[in-house]
């Protein structure tokens, strides 16, 4: 789950991170009302989950009152990536001495967190690791010591040569972890962490990707959802524990397991059409999951066909069945359904859904092109 | 021979009080595993499906010898289950629970390793040696006794595979799903290690997804140390950058993690990738014959 | 640091362990007062940091206000183990069913905490080691991971049968490692922990015993130390960073090293007298802790010769020699000072001691029987 | 030969610029250690005793290839230390250090144990293989090079015992005092193991004191492993009961720990107990001659 910048940065500054606070704003006049409450200069940034923010033109400098209404009216209500703007942070701006980055992340490989700072901050920092990968530091973090003391203090001696930066510096990697480790964070990043002329450091901008599987052990972080920026769908599958990920073809898929959904969309491509979806009905499903994943398809006016295909294991055939006969009784289901229907409780399944007038076909690919004919048809 | 589980195999069941603890164990009886015991707070001196239950991990041990455990606990009580099985002497904990957070993955994975236990999952499928024994959720229908090797980062798909390898009439030594989490207890390179090891193992069916680096690097590994035939398929072909597809596995970032990489990598060295599942069987047979 | 009774209880409710609070009381009429304020039968437990207090008499129960007056008044200035009682805890009775035990202590041997339960509990925990070891179940706690719900459940399953007792004392396990972590602490005790005709638990008595060494991480904690049951020796010599013990013989041991100071005293013992103290300067020594141990020793007027063994390794002879001298100056030592000093800077010691009047031995065998046989002559 | 320190140890000093760690670095260079590097944060780039100073413990053994560390930072940055220490890639850490918490220390000897490090300590002197090398505080003027090892939980009584063992004529293999904290890096059964394998050791002077059980599970193994000649003291026959004599581990609780306990331990396996520290050299010859 990504928390917006504005989110991101009162967590900081609650854990003692040095922040610029700003405040967010929804109109043009709130944000002229935040900039007199300020005083001086200000910076604007839209608050949306998408990168690519400053390129898009969603952060603007602005140094009087007109310039702050000026600005925000253009930021409000701009595009970014297909998401609307509606809330701006307007947040003092900093006298920026030099950029940097710091940033935790769980690496895959030594099955542990990462933190990886780099002197060049202020930029893309894949950017940065592809081409000047010498810039980039990285240390292991044990996760049951957490970050120790020498190795915060052997990382901020890596971005400045003061002690008294590297002091300030060490403090923020340890706050950023407590942060991390806390909210059972998947990434946590300040890009850029800057100085000040006065010798003062400063998270200027501030990421934080809480890990979904996390959430259950911190019910109060489901208050920072920002569902505004999601599709309806997508919101409602997740309320359904269905994952789906709405996309531009017309055959609508419903699959159980998330490998075999994406081999499912693979498979329509590969024989020459596009899916409508990914939607993976998890596993251990019960026919309400099925007859919500068929009612989030059934609802993209885009789909003309409709493939399900289930190999059951901790889900069971006879279950997906149930969830096909509440569908057919409770949604209109008007258009053709190709079903593949194997594995576990399969005869079951089949004997529940000799009523229907589903086509039913033997395997995956034998389905992806019959759904595909008939799409065409 | 097979590798990970066989006849010598005495399971326990964590979670077998659950609905699907209970509807596996029988499942896995029917397969002919040997199921000696299964674990439920509370609940212990009861049975299920003729296996005494026991309220702790330590007295299942004890009581009956158990060497491998298979956990369906819910995710949120997972990790414990992980740790009290670890503690317990059980040298193989198999863990089908799916959305355990990947902090508590970190911890669990180090834990293990110092403890020299072996973890398949989370959110694994299980670990099935066909002819021996069945441990998790697989379909035991699929399945044939022979010679090729089948791991994999998904669940259902690797039903898909098996499922076309015993189609094109040949047989399976061990299959496992490893999970597609973003931290996992055992990788491609741990398992393809036994397999490299198992007399029984002719040829290795893999299959990756988009997302991390795992493929790439068990690509260098097969080239530098791997003796017999691999090929493989790579889920997510199609998906769109930065969408999330389910595994937190599924996330691609940046340059890397792409199944075009992926692909690349492993053909580098020789490992055929097939362009959808059923054709894994078409590539295993032509590497067979070779 | 060894805490009071009621220190331990006011950290256990702090945390939500249930505990019958009472109050403090330092004279009569303040219990009397406190049981007013409490109503219904109390307890009145002397606060000493020694064990044995019941049998000594310094617990007792009272269901009127006279009776409150009577005993208070009672275990109030009295004798327990040399220790005068100064403070009663007044707290309301619990109506007990059932007593068991529960603490976590340091395992040498397993390098880790373990915790240890009994369902024989209200009595010497020792005494049930000894006669019914049956009757005790330890599980020993990874550091890394704390308490883990597996085994908080099944230490209390050894206690009660009931799931909603095992539930709650559960949970107490869990929040006396909460507290036994935090505060590095080396010992915390319930005993006994008991439960009502009403289902409930209560911690009827506690312990908490704080790892010296781990003080200088929680400042806050030196706040719970007792210092009027200690000797003001022993408040010198921890003001100096000295580790002492009032003895009861007439040969004043100074020493440097804990291993070597105890076989000092044995050596003394061992050829026939009785040392007056165990005194170890420690490593690293300075001058200036010199002066203060002499001038502790030199303080009890038990002492008739001093006997000064020194084997220099990170302690430096020049530092103790001068610590000496300085000791000659300021402190009237009109006694003999027997000198064993050899080890590290040893030649500039002697250098520095020719001037005085020391009787300087080359053993410490030779130095304890010059030191008895100039105490007794 | 020897044990732990040798001609092949070479040395990084933690703490090098502070009043001990500098004092005993000259001290342990003089007598012929080679000490490779020192460590202190922020000090990168000087020297102390013509010994490179490094930011870094990482900094350090990559650049002087160290394989051992000796630990002089006070007590509250200690734990760190070894922390340091033992991701760095040294195998062996001689921490000084006195007075560092007992749960640190649990958290420390899980950590090293998983990552195959071994720690002496924390509160050691220090271990001195003569003739060949020096670590830590002990004043090296009383060793002699020769047959007998030296094991103890204490500072100061050890080098007491070395004298004696000097001035009866005999030499010393490797002396080593273990700490007296309840919580230590390695105990008296892990030396002996080393002793056991080491040509050089002929007999081991064995110095324990009241508190805890080490001595008798020592006795224990010494019984069922341990084959060469083996003399004891033990510190603290007279000291009363619950009173605490400066070590963790001197609290004598309940009937175990005491002296009289530990001396029937040792002497039901044929291990004599010294009355006095002078006594060990008398026993050990006896015991030689036999």
């Amino acid at each position: 789950m990504k928390l917006q910048e504005y989110q991101a940065k009162e967590i900081m500054k609650a854990e003692g991170i040095p922040v610029k606070s700003g405040k967010v704003a929804t109109t043009p006049e709130e944000a002229v009302k935040i900039y007199h409450e300020l005083g001086g200069k200000v910076v604007i940034k839209s608050q949306v989950l998408v990168g690519g923010r400053g390129k898009a033109g969603g952060i603007k400098l602005a140094s009087n009152a007109d310039e702050v209404k000026e600005k925000a009216t253009a930021i409000l209500g701009m595009d970014i990536k297909g998401i609307t703007v509606k809330k701006v942070l307007v947040a003092p701006a900093v006298d920026i001495a030099a950029e940097t980055y710091i940033g935790i992340i769980i690496d895959r490989k030594s099955k542990s967190p990462v933190i990886m700072v780099s002197p060049a901050g202020g930029v893309d920092i894949e950017q940065v690791a592809k081409e000047t990968p010498e810039k980039i530091f990285m240390t292991r973090i044990d996760p049951f010591l957490g970050v120790m003391s020498y190795q915060s203090r052997a990382l901020a001696s890596k971005l400045f040569s003061e002690p008294d930066l590297i002091k300030k510096t060490a403090k923020v990697i340890h706050q950023l972890y407590n942060i991390f480790e806390r909210n059972d964070a998947s990434l946590i990043e300040i890009n850029p962490f800057c100085t000040d002329t006065g010798g003062n450091v400063w998270a200027v901008d501030a990421k934080l990707v809480l890990d979904d599987n996390g959430l259950v052990k911190h019910p109060g972080n489901e208050d920072l959802r920002n569902i505004d920026e999601e599709v309806t769908e997508e919101l409602e599958a997740r309320a359904n524990d269905l994952s789906y990920v709405k996309l531009d073809g017309n055959i609508g898929c419903m699959v159980n397991g998330a490998g075999l959904a994406m081999a499912t969309m693979d498979i329509v491509k590969y024989f020459g059409s596009e899916p409508a979806n990914f939607l993976d009905i998890g596993g251990s499903s019960s026919p309400e999951k099925v007859l919500a994943a068929l009612k989030i398809i059934t609802g993209d006016p885009n789909v003309k066909v409709i493939f399900i295909n289930i190999f059951g294991g901790i889900t069971r055939c006879d279950d997906v069945a149930k969830g096909i006969i509440q569908a057919y009784d409770k949604l209109s289901m008007d258009m053709p359904i190709v079903i593949r229907l194997t594995g576990t409780n399969e005869e079951e399944a089949k004997k529940l859904l000799q009523e229907t007038k589903l086509v039913s076909v033997g395997s995956m690919a034998e389905g992806a092109q019959k759904a595909i004919e008939l799409a065409s048809s | 021979m097979a590798i990970l589980v066989d006849e010598n195999t005495k399971l326990v069941v964590q979670g077998i009080t659950g609905r699907d603890g209970s509807f596996h164990t029988k499942q896995m009886i029917d397969y002919g595993t040997n199921v000696v015991a299964g674990v439920t707070p509370g609940k212990g001196g009861q049975s299920i499906h003729d296996v005494p239950v026991f309220d702790t991990m330590k007295e299942a041990v004890e009581g009956t010898g158990a060497n491998t455990s298979v956990i369906y606990v819910p995710a949120k009580f997972a990790t414990d289950a992980v740790f009290e099985a670890a503690d317990s002497g059980v040298k193989l904990i198999i863990c089908i629970a799916e959305g355990v957070p990947t902090q508590d993955m970190a911890k669990v994975t180090s834990y293990l390793k110092c403890k020299g236990v072996r973890l398949i999952g989370p959110n694994s499928p299980g670990v099935t040696s066909p002819g021996y024994c069945k441990v998790g959720i697989m379909p035991g229908q699929i399945f044939e006794k022979g010679t090729i090797g089948i791991v994999s980062r998904s669940g259902t798909l690797t039903y898909e595979v098996v499922h076309a390898i015993t189609q094109a009439g040949m047989g399976q030594s061990t299959c496992l799903g490893i999970g597609g989490d973003q931290i996992i207890g055992s990788n491609f390179i741990d398992i393809l290690e036994l397999f490299r090891e198992d007399a029984q193992t002719e040829g290795v069916a893999l299959i990756g997804e988009i997302g991390g680096t795992a493929e790439e690097e068990t690509a260098e590994y097969i080239k530098a140390r791997f003796n017999k035939p691999v090929v493989a398929f790579i889920a997510g072909r199609t998906a769109p950058p930065g969408k999330r597809m389910g595994h937190a596995g599924a996330i691609i970032s940046g340059g890397s993690g792409t199944a075009e990489d992926k692909i690349k990598a492993f053909e580098a060295v020789g490992v055929p990738v097939a362009e959808i599942p059923a054709q894994m069987a078409d590539l295993m047979k032509e590497k067979l014959n070779k």
